[in-house]
């Protein structure tokens, strides 16, 4: 197992986004700290889109690099929804840190091009370590985006917390990771997977807490009940775009680590922990969308929102471990990070033409003041809310189908009450929109390109796979997504 | 595929709507014209299809299925058809939708918007009476939400948003109930008739369920527990007691052509998947749970007339009518005879022609007196005798006057309900008494109505109020001419629906 | 007879002419009602010379389906039916001339004239039905005129309550005559007379069943016809206009119960029980309605009692199996009715629209036509020979006595004693004395026609006396069409076809029974009203209580209306406040409950970051705790 | 004489949950973040002490040590770095009056009904 006769160009893409990065790091540092500089948005989404490109190219053959780094569809279709995400979440930004001068543009795009490098690495590992390091850089550079308004009291609180909360998480995986290891004395998901039975015969009490823990610590990223507590502070504290990219790409890529090591490591006691996160997909849709109901900020309602979405995102794997789950939970992850991000790049706009404040009022006839955002935000929020000719709504058919048929119609029935409440909530933010008078001075909505951008493409995204879903659905059928 | 019909009914409406969306909101004139014309033209085809149907073929016709998408071994196609249960039910929308059209070209207050919503509605009724998919109906029903949210929530009354989001979150947990059963039924079938690949089709849920695979091999309580979940999932939207209670609020809060809407189509969908999915597909269920059903109708019946009686909004009174009436429909299905399926179907389409008619009178008098208050009222057959008089018309089509279509509904249920087997309702008899009873009660809570509005001495107060004007006369006369026309001469109607009747309860022997 | 459908048809083009050009016509309105029933009465005449020498003849077409199973609908010309499309329009026709006089005030008179078409509309089409649904569609239809036509004056509250009043309490029984049908039709699978007639002829419906079927289908015509429980809607129903009270409430609409009775006797004759139950409903009503026009002061009240009494006759009649004796008073009472309220009606208009008997009097002299003609009607319904009354009810003496039993004969002469009396009471009161309308004129001001209340009452035109005169002839002739001594020809016509069994006669000593019983009761009333020798009071002080009862009439109203209107109410009450309260009180309950919960988790965001981590642990350790339990990892 | 593995692990068991005490309770940032160092170090006396005597004892524990230390390093630099900022804007690092995200009473209220 020699490192140097494995296939490097698997790796080309996380390679030249890195760097990529360096260079966007390199060039912001030679034009000056304070500048407004478009052309590295420009050339991040550039970096970005090369990078994609580059993984269509060189990773469907699929293959791995020493049990450490694979390359698989799952891999390589979560590392196309990262690279499309952080994307649309620099392009939603453009506009944003034009208007906030307190941010340093060059910084903040560059840290967003590692947050999806972290990403990528963290999708694509097979190996403890690797894991650990993709999703520190994750999460540091979250941290630090969080943040990004240094001189906002709100921005810099939500980034301690996160911090704070961040790293104890971090410290559970860790302490997970620590006995796992060594009870198998490897950190390769595949040896470890392979121990696994017996394993578990043995010292059931330490898999299980190192298990819990690791679900707890991933649980804290994906913001499932009980490990939530930290979204709604710090998605409402931190600059909007940045909300955003917490909301999505940082939660699919916890999302792909859960399912990979799950996969990978503990698939052979599948029954042992199969209800625990059945139970917590129970609570958290049930605490993310009754939560929801009662909040009057929009960033705060998303937060809650977007817990709800972790839980419906849970019952997949809850129900059944196989290629048919995992198309589901990536067919829904396509869909939610299409209508979030959608969601999210209309707030962005919304808050920062009423003075950068969040309140559901601030939406007070969107319609009037500019028709096409509206539409748009109530179709992203019907698609949230699962209604139909949306993605999300095929996302949520199929996970009910899913669920029913893995004999988990508690879980579906939960599932499907908890969405209808949500109405409530969505419809909330829909009926500011469309019947509520806009505020006597609210002024008319000029819509930046970036952020016009970005609502076309989610738009077309959510609406093309609510009605025609087979577009993706049939490619992704023919998939086997871990090798 | 380009030739038919039904696609045709599902676009025309939908293109209208973005076609509506282009035209800048100033000219209300030409937005209420080109709403008017898609409703007409919808109408148009519906008599076509009326005409093509053939009314001596079982099955369905028109029928259409194109893939849509595969979702492991699950097929959801896009498949459409009619038969002679959806043929009246597509008619009776695009008619009741006209006249709402027409009668809302008062509303000033953002006009485009409402005719869009009107037409994406209109689209998702037709959709659901069409639909031959269980997702793809579902979807159509889900979809009817969304606009009914919006009429009600815009342009409705003071309590608008308390009711459009009632019926938005009650209605929705009846569909969500709905989505679930139908996967349920799905794969319970698919689990038996595996590796055999089996679709969302509702015909062939029918076929499977009833002599197929899946008629032996689910098991009775399983089929038990799909039955009364979708039967409450329907009830909900019928509305059933207990689940009654979204429809008051709505029906207060919603401006008048969503009432229309509402009370003319929405609550048939209810009735129309309780026959076309519960019925149809687990009609040995239907036959299982006769007695509860036809209970719930009785209590439908007698529980709505009384609490009608004692309203004091007039609106509130049609909105607790329409509950009444609903008992009917299930009271038919109970039967599960021929008489009382013909007398549900009937009652659907009989139901939507009167309540909208009612419902436009009540708003129609609402927009001169502006009260809705009944005891307020009082000698408008003096101020405004012509509206009077139809809303005496309306009201004596809706106590199921002879000669009107609401009479022939309630006969032939009674005639279901009394002849219904006996092994499968022993309580048939005494059921159908308290029933009957009822219709005293109807007429009580109605002439009374009358008695205390159009009646009495003249008000000051009302002197000077404006009677019909010509634009009302098209609801008015229309819906009423149709009433009649299916009073007078049944034929026509039954014709299109009994060989569809005898199919459906054929399968009880089989 | 093929074009005997035409025969309902005219009035019905006149109804849908004077609905939508009646505005453009106003008072001309009347004629296109009369021309109507003109034509209407002359094809009826000429259906019935055809039926007379021929055969029924029907035609239907297919109306519904259901399953294998038709609905027809369409027309029949039998014997009984062309009779009645005699009566129907003869008195129908009789009243539009009439009211054109008597409506010429109002300015609503074309709606006037189009509720009227429609109503001789549905009579005729009643009277046509070849089944037993038409019938019951019709029977509606004529609830609905009488409806309409009883609140016509909608703005005076008696009359708007009263319209309501009779359109529920005829509901009532149609409830029953619609389950009747609808238990019929699934026993015989057809509601045509013919089927049922030979299905209940052949034994096919069980004996239990055929009573119920036939008690459900006379209940229908208790309603309709006015009888005890169900008859406190007529004498409210004379808040309509006079002709109408005529025409719908005296003559035809009401007889419709007994038409009803008699289309669907086979049923009827096919159980002993229900013919008892018809036959003492019919005796008790006469009986009790008889003794409430006693003492009623309301000119038409006492006309609208002695109408229940008489119907109350016709019923007894057919419950004691006299089917022609029953059918034949029908068509007697029918002319000499009409022609009572009709001369009521010229009354009330000559002493200005008022109805009170006690401030009437003395006008023999004034209105020599109408005095002559409602002098005729009294002898008639009283039953004097040779006039029409008479004979059909000696008939039904007849058959209470020889079918019945004592009790059911001996209620039926004392109602006949009654009935002359009351009937001559107001004669008396109304027509001979001293005119007392002149001077209290501001008191009994109706609010109709305030301006025109002076002056002597005076006869009216030729448009209300030429009715008069032609219904005083038929209440004199009427009864020669079955005339003992020719061979009961109307008995033949009738009977022709059907197996009824024998039909009841009287033997001569009857007739003077009959004849001295009316004679007494005249002589009574002449002896308090006219001469004066016994005291009005007379009966009144001897029995206060009785009288207090009567005028109250026997307090059924109150009663009803404490046993059914208020109850009915309050459970809708009840149930409005359960709705509000439980059924949707539920309903919000869990919405607040949602909310509230949310709220409760909502409120570990408080900010405090140590919070969130420590709930984070807790919930942790409780997944942790769980998880280990339920999967006994502990023991 | 070896000390068995079980000492090491509850070594760091007891470090990790005062480590996760002190997070949880104690009110200077700064302490705060040092527990979460506590927390982070009692995970590498785990790795180490099943790295050398653990059932499979190899060197990948030491490696995964020598991540975690790096990577426990960077979240110090960060979480300073972050704690400076807030320290600026609100001139305290006392945990508790760093509430001001939290659902606030008057943002939230009770729409249904």
């Amino acid at each position: 197992m020699l490192a140097f006769e494995a296939t490097w160009s698997l790796m080309t893409p996380e390679i030249v986004l890195g760097a990529l990065a360096m260079l966007v790091f390199t060039i912001d540092f030679m034009t000056g700290i304070h500048e407004k500089k478009p052309f590295i948005g420009r050339l991040s989404i550039f970096s970005l889109l090369v990078t994609a490109v580059l993984v269509l190219v060189m990773n469907p053959q699929g293959g791995q690099i020493g049990d450490t780094f694979l390359v698989d569809p799952f891999a390589m279709v979560f590392k196309l929804i990262i690279l499309v995400g952080v994307a649309l979440v620099i392009m939603m930004s453009m506009n944003y840190l034009d208007r906030n001068e307190d941010i340093y543009q060059g910084e903040y795009y560059s840290i967003l091009l590692f947050t999806a490098l972290g990403a990528m690495i963290m999708v694509s590992s097979a190996d403890l370590i690797t894991l650990f390091i993709g999703l520190e850089i994750v999460s540091i550079s979250s941290y630090a985006l969080a943040g990004f308004k240094k001189h906002n009291i709100d921005s810099t609180e939500a980034s301690i917390k996160y911090i704070v909360l961040g790293g104890t998480a971090s410290a559970f995986i860790l302490f997970g990771m620590s006995y796992l290891y060594g009870l198998t004395g490897t950190t390769s998901l595949y040896e470890i997977g392979a121990a696994m039975p017996e394993l578990f015969a043995d010292y059931t009490v330490m898999i299980m807490i190192s298990l819990l823990f690791m679900l707890g610590g991933f649980g804290f990223k994906v913001s499932m009940v009980p490990f939530h507590m930290w979204a709604p502070d710090v998605y409402y504290g931190a600059p909007t775009p940045v909300t955003a990219f917490l909301a999505t790409v940082s939660k699919l890529a916890a999302f792909g680590i859960i399912i990979r090591v799950f996969t990978l490591g503990f698939e052979s006691i599948y029954a042992e922990w199969a209800f625990i996160v059945a139970t917590i997909a129970a609570i958290t849709m049930i605490v993310g969308n009754f939560i929801a109901l009662t909040q009057q900020d929009v960033k705060r309602l998303m937060a809650y929102s977007g817990i709800a979405q972790a839980g419906y995102i849970l019952v997949p794997i809850a129900t059944v471990l196989n290629n048919f789950s995992i198309t589901v939970i990536i067919f829904y992850s396509v869909a939610y990070i299409m209508m979030t991000l959608g969601a999210f790049s209309i707030i962005t706009l919304v808050s920062e033409q009423s003075g950068r404040k969040t309140g559901m009022d601030t939406f007070a006839g969107l319609y009037q003041r500019s028709p096409y955002m509206a539409v748009a935000m109530a179709i992203f929020l019907l698609s949230l809310a699962g209604l139909p000719f949306t993605a999300g709504f095929i996302g949520k058919a199929n996970i009910f189908l899913l669920a029913i048929n893995g004999n988990m119609l508690w879980l579906a029935i939960i599932m499907i009450v908890t969405s209808i409440i949500s109405f409530y909530y969505y419809f909330g933010v829909i009926k500011q929109m469309f019947m509520a008078e806009p505020k006597p001075n609210a002024e008319e909505i000029k819509v930046p390109g970036g952020i016009q951008a970005v609502v076309t493409v989610t738009l077309a995204g959510t609406v093309l796979l609510g009605i025609l879903p087979n577009l993706l659905l049939d490619l992704f059928t023919g998939f086997n997504w871990m090798i | 595929m380009m030739g038919n019909i039904l696609l045709w009914l599902i676009v025309v409406p939908l293109v209208g709507a973005l076609l509506i969306l282009t035209i800048p909101r100033e000219y209300t004139n030409v937005i209420r014209s080109l709403a008017g014309l898609t409703a007409a033209v919808a109408l148009v085809l519906s008599l076509v299809l009326w005409g093509m149907f053939d009314r001596g073929a079982a099955g369905m016709q028109f029928y259409e299925q194109l893939e849509w998408f595969t979702l492991g071994f699950m097929q959801v196609n896009f498949e459409i058809g009619a038969d002679g249960l959806s043929v009246p039910l597509i008619a009776l929308t695009t008619i009741v939708t006209l006249f709402s059209i027409v009668a809302s070209f008062t509303i000033e207050h953002r006009v485009k918007e409402f005719y869009v919503w009107t037409l994406v509605l209109l689209t998702g009724m037709l959709g659901v009476f069409v639909a031959l998919d269980m997702f793809l109906f579902f979807l159509f029903f889900e979809l009817t939400l969304i606009p009914m949210f919006f009429l009600i929530g815009i342009w409705g009354g003071k309590m608008r948003e308390y009711a459009s989001f009632k019926f938005l979150i009650y209605t929705g947990l009846g569909s969500g109930i709905m989505f679930i059963t139908f996967i349920v039924i799905y794969v319970q079938a698919a689990l038996v008739s595996f590796p055999d690949p089996m679709s969302f089709s509702i015909v062939e849920l029918t076929e499977a369920y009833t002599e197929g695979a899946a008629a032996g091999a689910v098991g009775g309580a399983m089929k038990g527990g799909m039955f009364l979940a979708l039967f409450t999932a329907f009830a909900i939207k019928l509305p059933v007691f207990p689940f009654h209670t979204w429809l008051p609020n709505a029906h207060v809060e919603a401006p008048t052509a969503a009432s229309m809407i509402l009370a003319g189509v929405l609550l048939k969908m209810g009735g129309y998947g309780l026959i076309r999915v519960g019925f149809g597909i687990m009609p040995d269920q239907a036959a299982r749970f006769a007695t509860l059903i036809a209970v719930l109708g009785v209590i439908n019946i007698i529980y709505g007339a009384l609490l009608a009686l004692v309203q004091t909004d007039l609106k509130a009174l049609v909105a607790y009518s329409s509950i009444s009436h609903m008992g009917i429909v299930l009271l038919g299905i109970a039967s599960i005879t021929e008489a009382g399926m013909q007398g549900a179907i009937f009652q659907l389409v009989s139901h939507g022609f009167i309540s909208a008619l009612l419902f436009f009178m009540v708003g129609a008098i609402y927009s001169r007196t502006k009260t809705r208050t009944i005891s307020e009222m009082g000698g408008l057959s003096h101020s405004v005798p012509v509206l009077a008089g139809f809303m005496l018309a309306a009201a004596m089509a809706s106590l199921g006057l002879p000669g009107m279509s609401g009479f022939v509904s309630e006969l032939m249920a009674f005639i279901g309900i009394f002849g219904a087997p006996a092994e499968i309702l022993p309580q048939a008899v005494t059921l159908g008494v308290i029933a009957v009873v009822g219709i005293i009660f109807t007429a009580a809570y109605l002439l009374w109505a009358m008695q205390r509005t159009t009646f009495g001495p003249p008000k000051e107060k009302y002197a000077g109020l404006v009677d019909a004007k010509p634009m009302e006369y098209v609801p008015m006369v229309g819906l009423l001419a149709f009433t009649i026309l299916i009073g007078v001469y049944p034929f026509i109607l039954s014709d299109v629906i009994n060989t569809t009747v005898i199919d459906l309860v054929s399968k009880i022997g089989g | 007879m093929q074009l005997a459908w035409l025969i309902p048809v005219f009035p019905l083009i006149a109804f849908l002419i004077l609905l939508f050009f009646g505005r453009l016509l106003q008072e001309k309105s009347a004629y296109v009602g009369i021309a109507a029933l003109a034509l209407s009465f002359i094809y009826s005449v000429l259906a019935l010379f055809e039926r007379v020498g021929g055969e029924t003849y029907t035609y239907v077409f297919e109306w519904m389906t259901f399953g294998e199973t038709s609905l027809t609908m369409g027309y029949e010309v039998t014997a009984l039916n062309a009779m009645m499309l005699i009566v129907v329009t003869v008195v129908s026709l009789l009243v539009h001339v009439f009211s054109r006089e008597y409506m010429h005030e109002d300015h609503r008179i074309h709606v006037f004239y189009s509720y009227l078409g429609l109503f001789s509309f549905s009579m005729l089409g009643l009277v046509l039905a070849p089944n037993i649904l038409q019938l019951f569609i019709f029977w509606e239809l004529v609830g609905l005129c009488s409806f309409l036509l009883v609140g016509f004056w909608y703005f005076k509250p008696e009359a708007a309550s009263a319209a309501k009043k009779a359109f529920l309490t005829t509901r009532i029984g149609d409830v029953g005559l619609l389950i009747g049908l609808v238990l019929l039709f699934n026993e015989v699978g057809s509601f045509a007379y013919a089927d049922i007639y030979a299905a209940v002829e052949n034994g096919m419906v069980e004996q239990p069943m055929v009573t119920a079927i036939a008690l459900l289908v006379f209940l229908g015509a208790v309603g309709k016809s006015a009888q005890f429980p169900l008859h406190v809607w007529l004498p409210d129903a004379m808040e309509g206009p006079t002709p109408v009270s005529a025409l719908i409430h005296a003559a035809t609409m009401v007889a419709a119960g007994v038409y009803l009775v008699g289309v669907m006797y086979p049923v009827f004759l096919a159980s002993e029980t229900a013919l008892t139950v018809v036959a003492y409903t019919g005796a008790i009503t006469a009986f009790f309605a008889a003794t409430m026009a006693l003492v009623m002061t309301d000119i038409k009240r006492v006309l609208a009692y002695s109408t229940i009494s008489q119907l109350g006759f016709m019923i007894l009649a057919l419950g004691t199996a006299g089917y022609v004796a029953g059918l034949f008073h029908l068509m007697t009472h029918a002319f000499f009715k009409a022609l009572l309220f009709l001369g009521a009606g010229s009354v009330i208009v000559a002493v200005h629209h008022r109805q009170d008997i006690s401030v009437m009097g003395g006008l023999w002299s004034k209105m020599k036509i109408t005095s002559v003609t409602f002098l005729i009607g009294a002898l008639a319904i009283a039953g004097i020979f040779p006039l029409a009354g008479f004979w059909s009810k000696e008939e039904i003496l007849a058959s209470a006595l020889l079918n019945g039993n004592g009790f059911l004969f001996g209620l039926a002469l004392v109602t006949a004693f009654m009935t002359a009396f009351y009937m001559f009471r107001l004669f008396f009161k109304t027509f001979t004395g001293d005119y007392r309308g002149a001077h209290d004129d501001e008191d009994e001001a109706d609010g109709h026609g305030e301006d025109d209340h002076h002056g002597e009452p005076h006869e009216n035109t030729g448009f209300m006396t030429m009715p008069l005169v032609v219904l005083a002839v038929l209440a004199v002739t009427a009864g020669f069409v079955n005339l003992p001594f020719i061979g009961y020809p109307l008995e033949g016509f009738l009977t022709a076809g059907l197996n009824l069994g024998d039909q009841p006669h009287g033997e001569l000593w009857l007739a003077f029974l009959s004849l001295a019983v009316a004679a007494g009761g005249i002589l009574l009333a002449w002896a308090m009203y006219y001469k004066g020798s016994i005291s009005e009071d007379f009966f009144a002080a001897k029995a206060p209580a009785v009288h207090k009862l009567l005028l109250n009439k026997y307090y059924l109203d109150e009663l009803y209306t404490a046993v059914f209107v208020k109850p009915t109410v309050a459970v809708g009450r009840f149930f409005w406040e359960m709705d509000k309260g439980i059924v949707d009180g539920m309903v919000n309950l869990i919405g607040r409950f949602t909310s509230t919960s949310g709220r409760t988790f909502g409120k570990t965001h408080n900010g405090q970051l140590q919070t969130y981590g420590v709930v984070s642990v807790l919930g942790g350790i409780v997944v942790i705790a769980i998880a280990f339990v339920l999967r006994g990892y502990f023991g | 004489m070896t000390v068995p593995i079980s000492y090491f692990l509850v070594l760091a068991a007891v470090l990790f949950c005062i480590g996760l005490y002190g997070v949880l309770t104690r009110r200077h940032l700064v302490i705060v973040l040092a527990s979460i160092e506590l927390m982070l170090n009692s995970v590498n006396i785990n790795l180490v002490a099943f790295s050398a005597i653990g059932p499979y004892a190899d060197i990948t524990g030491q490696v995964f040590s020598l991540f975690v230390i790096t990577v426990a390093a960077a979240e110090a630099a960060v979480g300073l770095a972050i704690l400076i900022a807030l320290y600026r804007n609100r001139d305290s690092i006392d945990v508790i009056k760093h509430d001001l995200l939290g659902t606030d009473k008057e943002k939230s209220v009770s729409t249904l009904q």
